[in-house]
């Protein structure tokens, strides 16, 4: 006979493993949860502006990181697959009429189609190579958006209408709120799965993966057009959501952007880069009283991080876990690890 | 026969690496590579695994042409490798590093972790499985790289020097593992310098110098054969 | 085409190229001993900008000096960030080291270009010439500063390519780009060598904004595109190889003229940009580049 | 103790972080006081790629409220600065800082087009008004037509460039009347750089010269910041161009394709939109820009010449006309506006300054004559968003430099001297 008490929580157990599967902690959900009543809880309209941005960047960031984390491709191009979906959809509404809805995912999965590309011409190359490679394609894009005026009118800048006929921002915090979770929950997934050990595989020791039976030529292009379908999905929200396309947007400082971020969050973790725009973006609006200086602040931190934290946020969390399960080895005896 | 190789060539620009190699290794032995520095060896067992592709010749193995093929589709054939630095995979747990031999090299696991775990024990992986690898020494990375090569389901096994850098109290241990590892239906080749470990476990040898084999047989016939005296062992120092 | 046109485009290709060899050269250096894929050289070019206006101006130098004096800035400075900043790192560092020092990079480039506006200020700092007045030879007209900037340029290259070629120091800096542990065995001092390659690259590229002072003034965020430029050149003919960029500046130069001339200014960035990738698809090393690992 | 190290670094980022936060936390401002308080946010541009022209906008605004001694009627004018930085993102974020935390009650100028177009979006979300915006080009003008709600965005302080570009048609037209310039061809070639600002200007005089009988052999725009102008003059050379014209905002940009001209003699007369805005023009040009045809605002009156002056000494550098005087003078329009608001409505609030816009402003009632480089601003519902633009309101006179000096050739009214056309473009 099972107890009561057993039984729930075996269930609860059994739960907390399923959502493991997708990458939600106890934590992370409560996290999702207090964000989910953010517009409610907070009324200053200008926190939600940078709550929303700071989801924005966290997305982003999170597709960043997957290729950059996992497969240790920086791509570089990063922003102008971000700017073609972003165009995509705003063309497709302009010219065809098509709903902006519609048109963020035909934004993602034409910067999807680039990343699938990119993965392929890249293939034979070192992941500095395809880093640069990709930048190229970037500037391209740029380039091409810029003298296409025909087409994008290129520089003048494009209107966009937006998702909703308002200017506040509760809507659009829901709608990225949505994208934000549901790549969340995707790229945990994913990088869980034995999908992820192919990439980290991959990124790790190209070669002894190819012996391994990982064939670098399918996971790489699967891991790339992940991550710029995440790109092109940002890009289209952030049409809908700024009204004003320009080719600037495509601009490589915006991939630095991004890339601070996924760094200063630490790479191979997701959640890290997630958590790190939410430090980063607001932290980094406060500065705005110190203009340039701001600036110099981003860049001096950046070299600290690098030389001091290479591993950003998530390997300090690991470094703290390692100690936590450390002691627990020491109390619970040497029955688990006497080699280590 | 398992592995037959005819008349195998490399070539780095001028320099020709492999000359005309053609061996042959049956199924369930140890075969044994050896030659001094720079005889091609390497380089050889890189043209099987399929790093490089021979300017000419032809390998087979069980009665296939494999010539030209990529190390991930040797890999689903039944080859696997092990690489003269150790490599791993450092940010993966041990476990891991295992675990993407078992889910990609070909074979269908209910379990893989599980599968995994028993070849781990299987090689005498000692350290906590879920340790990192950057954190293990190398003779544990060395037992973990053999339980990511047979994890492929490999039915021939090429090892580059698995044994270079043992203390001699751990070496019988791991001749031993070779050896419990022929015994479970894997053929095995292996390049070695350690003539202990030659003497040990292999069943024939091939010697190679500057590129091109000068004799092949069994280890005594070897080892007494004038030529490769000369060629070799005149010059390198018997372990 | 007439033939005015053709060699007012191959000048011009040319004395574009000449800077971009300039630039390139030590990006493609530090690549070569130290592995960096440096994002903050284009902040070198500006710091050599500012140096010799400041020297001319405020000093009241000669441009020749200033030019100089330029060139002596940029290596002060460039030693000094290496030794405050990938000394740390390198010694620190375990993997990751190229992803790790371009953002370093990253981070040196907001700062200095930050710094630069915050101390000097936006303006355009700039001389309307150095030397004035223009060389006319068959029907082409080039200005002298050009001509000089470019006759800098190629002396600046060819005295560190014999610095490379003829010196100890220069053999060991080699030494180091060809193996670093082996070079390491035979008794060079890394640390110096590295010290030293930034520095020297710091100072090309400050040479290079110091000679073209009177053709483009001096602002803060000038780096930009002699950075992308430089970069298009060191990618297509392969990371690390320092003298084919000589080759691939002046193709660079040329490609970038011709395309802009024939199919319009908008088009040249696509132009060479989809050359580089062409090259790359077919070698994925660059046009001479040596296979290495990374 | 590698432990600890690595502990303490952290803890140093951390320490970093902290006090940042805190620092820039401790900037909140205060609002409330006794006495009444109109908060003005001014955008403008102060990092980023038009950081120049922002430190310009900063200086003079500044300037014009000392003059009123920051206090209109019995209110106090608190000031704050809308760094966007040129982006639209980051311009955004912004002004939604400056209407949640300063509370602004009013927006005023703006520079890059791009970022025109998003603020709109959120002045009419927060129904801010937002007076004379300098973002020029037509994208915003779209918006505005689209939408009653976007006119809480209270014109453009700067006429679409496409009523500009008819002042140089009528100079050369003019100059060719009356015998002063016989062109040996009627080919024109269009320049200018890759932006908003560069292509509808050259799209406009393209327009506008074809229609007086110019022949358009060559259009073509440069990236940002391009230095290299080979090429392109190259090909205008080889199409035996005898006039060009354009625009090119960025200083080096434009420096470096007046130089190379030059130095490849290209034979042509040259119209350079713009170049007077690049405040001391001549110390990066030289002499290369003589004979070069501009049409903007130009320091020419006593009062205009007063306040060029007035400003240096304060500042330390020459203001330009467009980024220093016509803001100057937008900055005194709307502080006009403000107090003829708070005569008629008793009180200065966002409520009543946009229902004074909507009233007196658009429909031309109130109009702005002291400026110091155009003789009046104003606008009304046919002109709207843009000035109304004619010789006696929004207009500029085209100019011709020698020696970095402007000499005022058009119109007629405030001319000095004759249009002079060089040796080369005979």
């Amino acid at each position: 006979m099972i107890s009561e008490k057993s039984l729930e929580t075996g269930f609860v157990k059994n739960l907390k493993h399923n959502l493991g599967n997708f990458g939600l902690s106890p934590v992370a959900i409560g996290l999702f949860v207090l964000l989910g009543f953010a517009p409610y809880l907070i009324g200053d309209e200008y926190i939600l502006r940078l709550l929303v941005i700071s989801l924005l960047f966290g997305t982003l960031a999170m597709g960043f990181d997957l290729s950059a984390g996992y497969i240790d491709v920086a791509n570089w191009g990063y922003a102008g697959l971000m700017g073609l979906g972003a165009y995509t959809s705003a063309l497709l509404l302009t010219n065809l009429g098509i709903s902006p809805w519609i048109g963020t995912l035909a934004g993602a999965f034409m910067a999807a189609i680039f990343g699938l590309l990119i993965g392929v011409l890249t293939l034979k190359m070192d992941g500095m190579f395809a880093a640069i490679l990709a930048w190229f394609i970037g500037l391209i894009l740029m380039a091409l958006t810029t003298s296409l005026t025909g087409l994008t009118r290129g520089a003048l800048g494009l209107n966009v209408d937006l998702y909703f006929n308002t200017g506040w921002s509760k809507p659009y915090f829901y709608v990225i709120f949505v994208i934000c979770i549901v790549t969340y929950i995707v790229l945990r997934r994913v990088t869980n799965s034995n999908l992820g050990l192919a990439f980290s595989a991959l990124g790790q020791d190209a070669e002894a993966a190819r012996t391994c039976g990982v064939d670098p030529m399918k996971y790489k292009v699967i891991n790339f057009t992940i991550s710029c379908f995440v790109a092109g999905l940002c890009g289209g929200f952030y049409a809908h959501f700024m009204g004003i396309l320009t080719p600037d947007i495509m601009s490589t400082k915006h991939t630095v952007e991004v890339l601070v971020i996924a760094y200063i969050g630490g790479r191979r973790s997701i959640w890290g880069p997630l958590l790190a725009a939410f430090l980063v973006v607001p932290v980094f609006e406060y500065l705005n009283f110190l203009m340039e200086f701001k600036y110099v602040i981003y860049g001096l931190l950046l070299i600290l991080v690098m030389i001091f934290y290479p591993g950003g946020i998530a390997h300090f969390y690991n470094y703290i876990v390692g100690i936590f399960n450390e002691k627990k080895r020491k109390l619970t005896g040497p029955e688990s690890n006497p080699f280590a | 026969m398992l592995l037959k190789t005819e008349g195998v060539e490399k070539r780095f620009g001028g320099l020709v690496a492999v000359k005309d190699v053609s061996i042959t290794v049956n199924k369930g032995e140890i075969f044994g590579l050896i030659g001094p520095n720079g005889a091609g060896k390497t380089t050889f067992l890189n043209c099987i695994s399929g790093f490089y592709k021979p300017e000419k010749g032809k390998i087979t193995f069980k009665e296939q042409e494999i010539t030209g093929l990529s190390p991930t589709q040797l890999c689903h054939k039944g080859i696997a490798r092990t690489f003269q630095i150790v490599r791993s995979f450092p940010k993966l747990s041990a476990l891991d590093n295992v675990k993407v031999a078992v889910v990609y090299g070909g074979k269908q696991h209910k379990n893989p972790e599980k599968h995994a775990k028993e070849l781990m024990d299987f090689v005498g992986f000692n350290a906590a499985k879920d340790v990192l690898a950057d954190n293990l020494n190398t003779m544990q990375l060395k037992r973990l790289e053999l339980a990511r090569a047979l994890a492929t389901n490999s039915e021939l096994l090429l090892l580059d020097e698995v044994a270079a850098g043992l203390t001699p109290s751990e070496l019988p241990d791991f001749i031993d593992l070779i050896r419990r590892i022929r015994d479970s239906g894997v053929t095995i080749i292996c390049i070695e310098h350690v003539m202990k470990f030659i003497m040990g476990v292999c069943d024939r040898i091939a010697v190679l110098n500057f590129g091109a084999k000068i004799a092949e047989g069994a280890v005594e016939e070897i080892l007494n054969n004038p030529e490769v005296m000369k060629a070799y062992l005149g010059e390198e120092n018997v372990h | 085409m007439d033939s005015t046109v053709i060699s007012d485009l191959l000048v011009g290709g040319i004395l574009r190229g000449g800077m971009y060899v300039l630039m390139a050269m030590g990006l493609s250096l530090v690549f070569g001993v130290m592995r960096i894929p440096n994002f903050a050289h284009g902040e070198f070019y500006m710091l050599g900008a500012y140096f010799s206006y400041f020297a001319c101006t405020l000093g009241g130098f000669p441009p020749a000096i200033a030019i100089v004096l330029a060139g002596i800035g940029g290596f002060v400075c460039g030693a000094l960030m290496e030794k405050v900043t990938f000394y740390p790192l390198r010694k620190r560092s375990r993997g990751d080291w190229i992803m790790n020092s371009f953002l370093v990079t990253a981070g040196l480039s907001f700062i200095l270009q930050n710094l630069a506006q915050a101390l000097v200020g936006t303006d355009f700092k700039g001389v309307p010439q150095y030397w004035g007045g223009s060389i006319n030879f068959a029907g082409l007209s080039v200005s002298t500063d050009r001509i000089v900037g470019f006759l800098i340029a190629m002396a600046s290259v060819a005295i560190f390519w014999l610095f490379l070629k003829k010196t100890r120091t220069g053999n060991a800096i080699r030494a180091v780009s060809e193996h670093e542990t082996g070079a390491m065995l035979m008794g060079i001092e890394l640390n110096k060598i590295h010290t030293l390659t930034f520095a020297l690259s710091s100072m090309l590229a400050a040479i290079a904004g110091a000679a073209l002072l009177s053709i483009i003034p001096a602002y803060p965020t000038m780096g930009l595109q002699p950075l992308y430029k430089s970069w298009f050149v060191v990618i297509l003919v392969g990371l690390g190889n320092i003298q084919a960029t000589i080759i691939g500046g002046f193709l660079v130069g040329v490609i970038e003229a011709v395309s802009s001339f024939s199919l319009g200014a908008m088009w040249q960035d696509v132009v060479s940009l989809s050359i580089i990738i062409l090259v790359l698809l077919v070698k994925p090393t660059g046009l001479f580049g040596k296979k290495m690992k990374v | 103790m590698k432990k600890f190290t690595k502990l303490g670094s952290i803890f140093l980022v951390m320490l970093l972080v902290v006090t940042l936060f805190a620092s820039g936390c401790g900037q909140k401002s205060s609002s409330d006081g006794d006495s009444k308080v109109l908060t003005v946010g001014v955008d403008l541009p102060l990092t980023g790629p038009s950081a120049k022209a922002g430190q310009e906008f900063k200086d003079t605004v500044t300037m014009a409220f000392d003059e009123v001694g920051n206090k209109i009627g019995d209110y106090n004018v608190k000031l704050v600065w809308i760094d966007d930085g040129a982006d639209p993102q980051k311009g955004t974020s912004a002004y939604e800082q400056a209407v949640v935390r300063d509370k602004i009650d009013v927006g005023i100028l703006n520079w890059n087009s791009s970022v025109a177009v998003a603020l709109m979006e959120t002045v009419a979300k927060y129904q801010i008004p937002h007076y004379f915006g300098m973002g020029a080009a037509g994208t915003i003008n779209e918006k505005w037509a689209s939408d009653p709600k976007y006119h809480y965005w209270i014109n453009k302080g700067w006429a679409m460039p496409d009523k500009m570009t008819q002042a140089y048609v009528d100079v050369v037209s003019q100059a060719i009347e009356k015998g002063q310039w016989s062109p040996r061809n009627k080919k024109l070639a269009i320049y200018g750089d890759d932006t908003d600002w560069g292509r509808s200007y050259g799209a406009s005089m393209k327009k506008r010269f074809t229609d007086a009988g110019w022949q358009v052999v060559n259009e073509e725009y440069t990236k940002l910041g391009e230095t290299d102008m080979y090429p392109l003059i190259a090909k205008m050379k080889s199409l035996d161009v005898s006039l060009v014209a354009g625009t090119i905002s960025s200083p080096p940009s434009i420096a470096a394709f007046i130089k190379q001209s030059r130095e490849q003699n290209l034979k042509a007369l040259m119209i350079s939109d713009a170049l007077g805005e690049t405040a001391g023009f001549y110390s990066l040009t030289g002499n290369a820009s003589d004979y070069i045809l501009d049409n903007r605002p130009v320091f020419t009156t006593d009062k205009a010449l007063k306040f060029a002056a007035d400003f240096k000494a304060k500042y330390g550098y020459d203001p330009s006309p467009a980024a220093g005087g016509q803001v100057y003078d937008y900055t005194r329009f709307f502080i006009k506006c403000a107090n003829e608001t708070l005569k008629e409505h008793g009180k200065l609030d966002k409520e009543t300054l946009f229902k004074f816009s909507q009233e007196k402003l658009m429909t031309g009632q109130i109009t702005f004559t002291d400026g110091v480089v155009i003789p009046e601003y104003k606008f009304d519902k046919t002109s709207a968003p843009d000035p109304v633009v004619g010789e006696k309101n929004y207009i500029f006179p085209v100019v011709q430099y020698f020696e970095g000096k402007a000499t005022v050739v058009w119109p007629d009214a405030q001319k000095v001297g004759d249009l002079k056309i060089p040796d080369y473009a005979k």
